[in-house]
């Protein structure tokens, strides 16, 4: 698939690109959650097209890796969150959607302009698509800042995370297996422990509106 | 050998401690593993203070005199933490804050969060570095809002999306720094496991590009420097020490912040062979004056004395960095000294505060008062500790604080000199305010004894950070060879 | 020196057995030790002064990074004389002295490290040797002026001010220390002299001026004196007579180790400013203490005044030895050296006796006193002593000081720069002023304390000191006595530790035997010949009058305008004493009176009663310190809002942070 | 400068006892030929000149009333008062320029010697525990705080015109250079001296001698518990401070006449000299005293803080002029 690579490399890091402003645009948190999962399973295919291209088994593992994870254990693991929380809308981001949406495509621009640098060290089919990776990075970071639901603020984490995911791939063909084991370890549990402390907060507070927590202050 | 016991004793308390229900006699035994830990730190910086480092894990671990050093400060505070623990645990179960369960919980969870900052500083390779980094995070999440209520529960919510999102821009930093090891290593886009590793970086330093590095560096500094509480990435600092319960504020205002500044004196040494040493002092300076002021400005109407000290906090990591900006060896020994000497005085004055608050049952200043009058020993503990904390001679600060000024001064820094000067100043009345409020008046009540087991310790910390303050043999010869590891 | 580091050790070892020994023995143990550390001081300095080689010692093991260096030359002996001199006295005096607070744990673990400190910072010959004391001995002496914290609230604002403008001064001159090592070989005060030349004129003179800042303000110089008055009158007495007398000494040692010894004399304009701070120091301090009515406040105001003209000593030297006047400026270097021995002396006999006077009458209000002189006579008469000391009577130690800065000052007239000649001229205006000044107000301390009738219950009972006490206070009136008959015993050192200091190679002797010759100029005073003058007219006058006087003496009621009874409350007060004074100096002092009157019921033009308050607040302070507080603390307030409790504006702060660097990278 | 010349001892305690005797004597004397100026001034007949001298032996034949509160302060006042005007009488070069004291002691002695006079009167004021003791203390030690800078100046700027603070070399120097004496220095520094000569000898306009109005007095409230041979002492001291003011502002500015080869004719020719000298200056103050009229204690300040101007502006022409 040679001839093919680049442009499936394309479709798929756009893909992941796209999902990640959708989560911008969606307000029902259900859909969030699927858009991140769509989003894993693209970043899955990246890192299967790059190992197919290099030939190297261990990104394989790794392609598989990321399959499991984001692609359908964190979603899982979000989608039970939502069912515990009936109802739950991202009702009123601090920005509102369409300004998101604009400022997310500054956010782009300046991630090819940061991009640039990097590029030069070493232009190929693959590192011309780091921006998309920062610009997913920092667009799960404003919607980290921007939206008020303890999920969706689980969702942006997670958007960063893939962010730096794709980075990796499209740099590096991702890093030693044992840094990728653990920093996909460290997603797995800090979603798991985000979960359970979102049960804890609503049993106590009652409430998964961030707004709510606003206890400790000088 | 000692390398893997400083990994497996905390561990093995970890899994003693989940086998059995808890007892009294489980903190107790966190204390001798802690104690362990302490004594095999001392023992690796001997073997290592010659500059030699050992090896292990096929080179997955490896100590040289500057992880040693750490070591030995985790395994410092971490006993003096542990000490407390089973009184913590006990008056929490008494009074119904806690249950077994959950004791038994923390218990596991304070070794595992031990076992992870030593893996931290043990590791060869950065990138596990920053895997063991994030995995303090999760496992400090719980013990963070080890209270349940609503308030502990708040704090461990912005300690975990902050530091997390945090640390994930120290990642990508990381990665750009494997990219340029890659590119800089001759053979192509072929990684491999050892590029990441501290020797094969430093090796190619000089080599890697500018550009990149330079973001990288930015990256890490952001990133790490959350978990050091950096402003303006400090903000989860004071919610989490001020939660948390008074061993856990100990170990984390103790040694959580420094080892992740030990994370970044480590990729400074990097990026200096990169960029020379500009850039990452220009960075340094920045956060490094920017903590001070919002520590400053924040302490002068402090009104919470836990959230005092983890304010204190900030300032002592903005210090750091103005010391990590210096970077001559002189400034890398006294940011050790200063690293130990805030780790035994910030822990003694977290765990001593958490007994104020046990005593007071608040944390609120104004409703403390004249604890000198009142509780004699317990005042006086945190009284000397805050004068300690202060920078006053005879304690180990004043011999960091000075030299890192001059440090400073000699690299032509003399302007932030001044500023932190001013601010160190300005914090030493915001101090002086509150400490008049909390320690001096008269009693209303006779004098309440604290128990001698809660306060012996604090005080034996206290009498050595003075003994280190003071005199030079044989820490000196220590700070200089681990401070040659990241240090011209 | 190793007698002083003997010294050191023994107090070092005071303090130890202060922590540790239970109450009655900590005391006595910790005070003896320091009575002998002062004694081993005393006599380490006198072979210094009388021209033993300059010692020094180099210790890698103390210290941290830095090692520790300790010299110990004439300038700085003179210093440690001083202290030595206090402490000794002060030692005496806890034996009689401690009650409750002082013979606290803390506190006699405290009093020797201060003493320490005190000891150590004229010999600390490094930068880092220098700071650590420096900071040692503002601990310690903070923490001791909290001793009395439980039962006075000022005592916790005194400390509070004294800690915070300490620290300050403590952060300027490390600043300042620091700018002088830039291109210096090391931290060693031999290699900054070695390499101060080389700095550029700016770097030398911010150096100075930051130096300057922080030593004044110890020395109590306005206006960075706010502390001072709030400090030395809290204080337990024998911390005060110990600050007063030694601690203040060290800032004026610091501005001469610096501006004299280290950049070697500087440029005229560092003087001109030293003198500056030094004249409005004190007429702003006598003027106060004219215008307090508590004891040890007044103490506290005139230790302001004195510091000023020492300063204005300082500061006319420093000015003519750069003008190449050496003989005039060794002149009035060795009067300011003599005035600050002086000055340690009856400044601490008067702290102590005020102390005894707090403890005998429970009062240091002057409007409460009286009558004390018949009560406590051995008291009385040491304080009598100690005031006509520093209202400067012919042949005491106060009078030799400032005869020497007048001749001083006055020989400097001969043709030098119109700056020098300005700064002499105000030095004389300000030494004739404040002289005039402090005579009215220990007239006022003395007269209104001690003589007339008790203005109270507490000074009506009051009883004599134990002897330990009186002793102390005696020791230290030896000297007032001593430094006026004798100056020119003491007066060779002093000359030496100016050539020194100020490197004035001048040498030209100011003493002959006993008194003051001028050999250069026209000039002696010979304190044994007038002494004995005055004996002579007194035996002749009381002589001549028994031999004249034909009748006896009778006690009566003393006259009241034909009323029967002088009740105590037909006294001057001390604040009435004063209010001619502050009448005509209003604009500076800006009281607030208030008198209020409370009308008969029937006619409103009988009073039934008046309430009359007259409160003098410190100028500066009110001016210049409280605004900045409340500044300061409104600042505070504001900010407080940037951390409101939500984790957007927390993560905001993170993301705007990256998106700058990306910004400034890309 | 000049030197002095060294004479025998023996001429020079008898030229300081001489000195002493003439003031002691001519002080009293001044005040009964100042009153009886004042007296013929205002067409009175007035009372003999050697009023004074009679009311001191009339005081030494009384008795020694003191108040029950007084202590030792209040005894040992009045000796002092007198031995230190004694004192510095012997110092100062009235009727010779070679006193016995002359060479060991100089004019900021004199000055700091009557401020120790003041200084124990004011004491003994507060020492009788009554009100009026208090007020004339305090009134006589705010103008003292006054006058005494102003008269330190002044003779701070005639030293530095003889470039020393030694009264028989200024005496001397105004010998040897006549042009001094007329010089802009000396004449402000006459005025200002003059001022506080007043002020210290509390002669009108600052304080009226002869009043004993409570509310007015200075002087007289500070000495009121004084009685029999204690007055009498405060009172020759009074009077010998005012002598001694006269004589110096004499011989400063004047100092004809005044002996300075040494020997004992010359001293002769001096007292008289001197006698002459003072008499015309009491007689001079006296008219003056007539035409005043006495000020309010809060204007008296002004007065003083104008003689101070003076004397600093003395001393800055003496540095500009030499």
């Amino acid at each position: 698939m040679g001839t093919a690579y680049a442009p499936v490399l394309d479709l798929a890091a756009g893909a992941v690109l796209v999902c990640a402003v959708l989560t911008l645009w969606r307000r029902d948190v259900r859909a969030i959650v699927t858009m991140l999962a769509l989003q894993g399973v693209a970043l899955a295919a990246v890192a299967g097209v790059l190992a197919s291209h290099q030939r190297d088994a261990g990104l394989a593992v790794t392609a598989a890796l990321v399959l499991a994870v984001k692609g359908f254990v964190v979603p899982g693991l979000l989608r039970r969150v939502v069912r515990a929380d009936p109802g739950s809308r991202e009702t009123a981001p601090l920005v509102n959607v369409p300004a998101s949406l604009v400022f997310a495509s500054a956010l782009i621009v300046l991630s090819y302009v940061v991009s640039a640098k990097v590029i030069a060290v070493s232009p190929s089919a693959a590192s011309r698509l780091v921006p998309i990776g920062i610009a997913t990075v920092l667009v799960g970071y404003f919607m980290l800042v921007t939206r008020r639901r303890a999920v969706s603020q689980i969702v942006g984490l997670l958007l960063v995370d893939n962010g730096i995911a794709l980075v990796t791939f499209l740099l590096t063909a991702g890093v030693p297996l044992i840094v990728e084991l653990g920093a996909a370890l460290d997603v797995l549990l800090v979603v798991v422990v985000l979960q359970v402390l979102v049960v804890h907060i609503r049993d106590q507070i009652g409430t998964s509106e961030l707004d709510q927590l606003r206890e400790l202050r000088d | 050998m000692l390398c893997y016991a400083a990994l497996a004793v905390p561990f093995l308390a970890g899994v003693l401690a989940a086998a059995r229900p808890w007892h009294p006699r489980t903190g107790w035994m966190m204390a001798v593993a802690a104690g362990l830990v302490l004594a095999l730190g001392i023992a690796l910086s001997a073997s290592t203070a010659g500059g030699v480092a050992i090896t292990a894990l096929h080179g997955a671990i490896r100590v040289d005199a500057l992880s040693a050093f750490m070591v030995v400060v985790i395994g410092a505070v971490a006993l003096l933490a542990a000490l407390q623990t089973s009184r913590v645990m006990s008056y929490e179960i008494a009074s119904s804050v806690t249950t077994p369960r959950l004791a038994r919980q923390y218990a596991v969870l304070f070794q595992v969060f031990v076992t992870c900052m030593l893996a931290a500083v043990l590791a060869a390779n950065l990138g596990v570095l920053w895997v063991a980094v994030e995995a303090t995070t999760i496992a400090t999440t719980f013990l963070v809002s080890h209270r349940r209520t609503d308030r502990s529960l708040e704090a461990s919510w912005k300690y975990v999306v902050l530091c997390s999102v945090g640390i994930a821009l120290a990642f990508l930093g990381t990665v750009l720094v494997y990219f340029a090891a890659i590119h800089a290593g001759g053979h192509g886009a072929h990684h491999h496991a050892a590029t990441l590793d501290w020797t094969s970086l430093m090796a190619v330093s000089h080599r890697l590009d500018p550009g990149v590095m330079r973001l990288a560096m930015a990256l890490l500094i952001l990133g790490y420097g959350t978990k050091v509480g950096l402003a303006p990435m400090h903000s989860w600092l004071p919610d989490a020490h001020s939660q948390a319960p008074a061993p856990i504020s100990a170990l984390m205002s103790g040694v959580l912040l420094t080892v992740a500044f030990y994370a970044l004196l480590r990729f400074k040494a990097v990026a200096d062979g990169a960029l020379g040493p500009a850039f990452p002092r220009a960075m340094f300076v920045v956060v490094g004056i920017g903590s001070l002021l919002v520590a400053a400005s924040l302490l002068i109407a402090q009104r919470d004395y836990k959230r005092m000290l983890a304010y204190s906090s900030v300032e002592h990591m903005g210090l750091l960095a103005l010391g990590a900006a210096a970077g001559s060896t002189l400034a890398i020994a006294a940011v050790l000294l200063h690293i130990l000497g805030h780790g035994i005085t910030k822990s003694v004055l977290f765990l001593s505060s958490g007994e104020i608050d046990h005593a007071e049952g608040t944390t609120e200043i104004a409703k403390v008062t004249s604890l000198l009058a009142r509780r004699p020993a317990l005042g006086g503990v945190f009284g000397v500790g805050l004068l300690s904390l202060l920078g006053l001679p005879p304690f180990a600060l004043f011999a960091s604080e000075f030299n890192m000024a001059r440090a400073e001064v000699d690299a032509g820094l003399w302007w932030v000199v001044a500023v932190s000067l001013g601010c160190l100043a300005v914090i030493f009345g915001a101090f002086a305010l509150h400490a008049r409020q909390l320690l001096l008046g008269d009693g209303v009540a006779d004098p309440v004894a604290a128990p001698r087991s809660v306060i012996a310790p604090l005080v034996v910390a206290l009498a050595a950070c003075a003994a280190i303050g003071v005199v030079a043999w044989p820490l000196q010869h220590l700070l200089t060879a681990a401070a040659h590891v990241v240090a011209p | 020196m190793s007698l002083l580091l003997v010294a050191l050790g023994l107090c070092a070892i005071a303090s130890l057995l202060g922590a540790l020994l239970p109450a009655p023995a900590r005391v006595t143990s910790s005070s003896v030790l320091v009575l002998a550390a002062s004694c081993c001081a005393a006599a380490s300095s006198v072979s210094a002064l009388r021209g033993a080689h300059v010692t020094s010692v180099h210790s890698t093991a103390l210290l941290p990074l830095t090692g520790m260096t300790m010299t110990l030359d004439p300038l700085g002996a003179v210093f440690v004389a001083i202290t030595a001199m206090v402490a000794a006295a002060v030692s005496i005096y806890n034996l009689g002295y401690v009650t409750g607070a002082l013979g606290s744990r803390s506190a006699s673990c405290l009093l020797p490290v201060f003493v320490l400190s005190l000891l150590a910072v004229p010999v600390a010959a490094s930068v880092a040797t220098l700071m650590f004391f420096w900071e040692l001995m503002a601990m310690s002496s903070m923490l001791l002026i909290a001793v009395e914290h439980r039962h006075r609230a000022e005592a916790r604002d005194a400390t509070l001010w004294y800690g915070t403008m300490t620290q300050l001064g403590a952060g300027s001159i490390l600043l300042g220390l620091l700018v002088l090592t830039i291109h210096g070989g090391g931290q060693s005060f031999a290699s900054i002299a070695a390499h101060a030349g080389a700095l550029p004129r700016v770097a030398r003179s911010t150096a100075f001026l930051l130096v300057l800042l922080g030593f004044a303000s110890k020395a109590g110089a306005v206006p960075l004196h706010a502390w001072l008055p709030k400090a030395h009158p809290e204080a337990p007495t024998p911390v005060s007579a110990l600050m007063s007398g030694a601690m203040v000494a060290t800032g004026v040692y610091g501005i001469l180790r610096v501006g004299g010894d280290l950049l070697g004399g500087g440029t005229l304009w560092w003087w001109v400013a030293v003198a500056a701070i030094g004249v409005v120091s004190a007429l702003f301090g006598a003027l106060h203490a004219t215008a307090s009515s508590d004891l040890k406040g007044l103490l506290a105001y005139s230790t302001i005044d004195v510091v000023g003209l020492v300063l204005v000593g300082v500061g006319a030297a420093g000015a003519l030895s750069v003008t190449g006047r050496r003989g005039a400026a060794e002149l009035t270097m060795v009067a300011a050296l003599l005035l600050l021995v002086a000055h340690a002396a009856f400044k601490g006999a008067l702290f102590l006796g005020a102390g005894a006077v707090d403890r005998a009458a429970g009062t240091r209000d002057l409007n409460l006193l009286g009558g004390l002189a018949r009560r406590l006579p051995v008291t009385s008469g040491l304080f009598a002593l100690a005031t006509l000391t520093i209202v400067a009577v012919p042949t005491l130690a106060g009078f030799s000081g400032e005869w020497l800065l007048l001749q001083g000052l006055l020989h400097g007239f001969g043709g030098t720069s119109t700056p020098t000649l300005i700064t002499l001229l105000i030095g004389v205006v300000a030494l004739a002023l404040s002289g005039g000044l402090t005579a009215v107000a220990f007239v006022k301390a003395f007269g209104i304390g001690f003589l007339g009738q008790a203005r109270s219950a507490g000074a009506s009972r009051a009883v004599e000191v134990p002897r330990a006490m009186q002793l102390a206070t005696g020791l230290l009136c030896v000297p007032c006595v001593l430094l006026g008959v004798a100056p020119g015993l003491i007066v060779p050192w002093l000359s030496r530790a100016a050539n020194e200091g100020l490197h004035l190679r001048a040498r030209r002797p100011v003493a002959e035997g006993t008194s003051l010759v001028l050999s250069r100029f026209q000039g002696a005073f010979e304190p044994l010949l007038v002494l004995a003058a005055l004996a002579a007219a007194l035996a002749a006058i009381w002589i001549v009058t028994s031999l004249a006087a034909r009748r006896g003496r009778r006690r009566v009621a003393a006259w009241g305008c034909g009323r029967e009874a002088q009740t105590p409350r037909m006294q001057y007060t001390a604040t009435s004493f004063g209010e001619p004074l502050q009448r005509v100096f209003v604009d500076v002092l800006r009281p607030d009176v208030d008198l209020e009157v409370t009308h008969e019921t029937e006619s409103k033009y009988y009073e039934q009663a008046l309430a009359y308050e007259n409160r003098v607040e410190d100028a500066v302070e009110r001016s210049v310190y409280r605004p900045v507080i409340a500044g300061f603390r409104r600042y505070g307030d504001a900010v407080r809002g940037l951390q409101n409790g939500s984790i957007h504006r927390y993560l905001a702060f993170g993301f705007i942070a990256l998106l700058v660097v990306l910004v400034v990278l890309a | 400068m000049i030197a002095v010349a060294t004479s025998p001892i023996a001429y020079r305690v008898a030229a300081s006892l001489l000195q002493v005797a003439v003031v002691l004597v001519l002080g009293p004397l001044l005040l009964g030929l100042m009153s009886k100026t004042r007296a013929r001034a205002e067409g009175r007949r007035g009372a003999p000149v050697v009023q004074p001298l009679r009311d001191l032996r009339k005081l030494m034949g009384k008795e020694r009333l003191r108040s029950e509160h007084t202590s030792l302060v209040f005894v040992v006042a009045p000796f002092v008062v007198l031995a230190t005007t004694v004192v510095a009488i012997a110092i100062a070069p009235l009727i010779t320029t070679h006193p016995a004291l002359g060479t060991s002691a100089d004019v900021l002695v004199v000055v700091f010697l009557l401020l120790t006079a003041s200084v124990a009167l004011a004491l003994a004021g507060l020492d009788a525990g009554t009100a009026f003791g208090g007020m004339g203390s305090s009134r006589s030690m705010t103008i003292g705080a006054l006058a005494e800078p102003a008269l330190l100046v002044a003779v701070i700027a005639l030293s530095v015109q003889a470039s020393t603070s030694n009264l028989p070399d200024i005496v001397a120097g105004t010998l040897a250079h006549p042009a001094w004496s007329s010089s802009p220095t000396r004449l402000l520094a006459l005025v200002a001296l003059m001022i506080v000569v007043i002020a210290e000898t509390g002669r009108l306009p600052i304080d009226n001698p002869d009043t004993h109005l409570e509310l007015t007095m200075i002087h007289e409230a500070m000495i009121l518990e004084y009685s029999g041979p204690d007055l009498a002492l405060v009172t020759l001291g009074a009077a010998a401070r005012l002598g001694l003011l006269f004589a110096l502002v004499a011989n400063l500015f004047f100092p004809w006449g005044i002996g300075s080869q040494g020997s004992y004719l010359g001293l002769a020719l001096g007292v008289a000299a001197l006698v002459a000298k003072m008499c015309l200056i009491a007689v001079g103050v006296a008219v003056m005293e007539v035409h005043t009229a006495k000020v309010r204690l809060f204007r008296v300040p002004e007065l003083l803080a104008g003689g101070f101007v003076l004397a600093v502006l003395a001393v800055v022409t003496g540095l500009v002029t030499r």
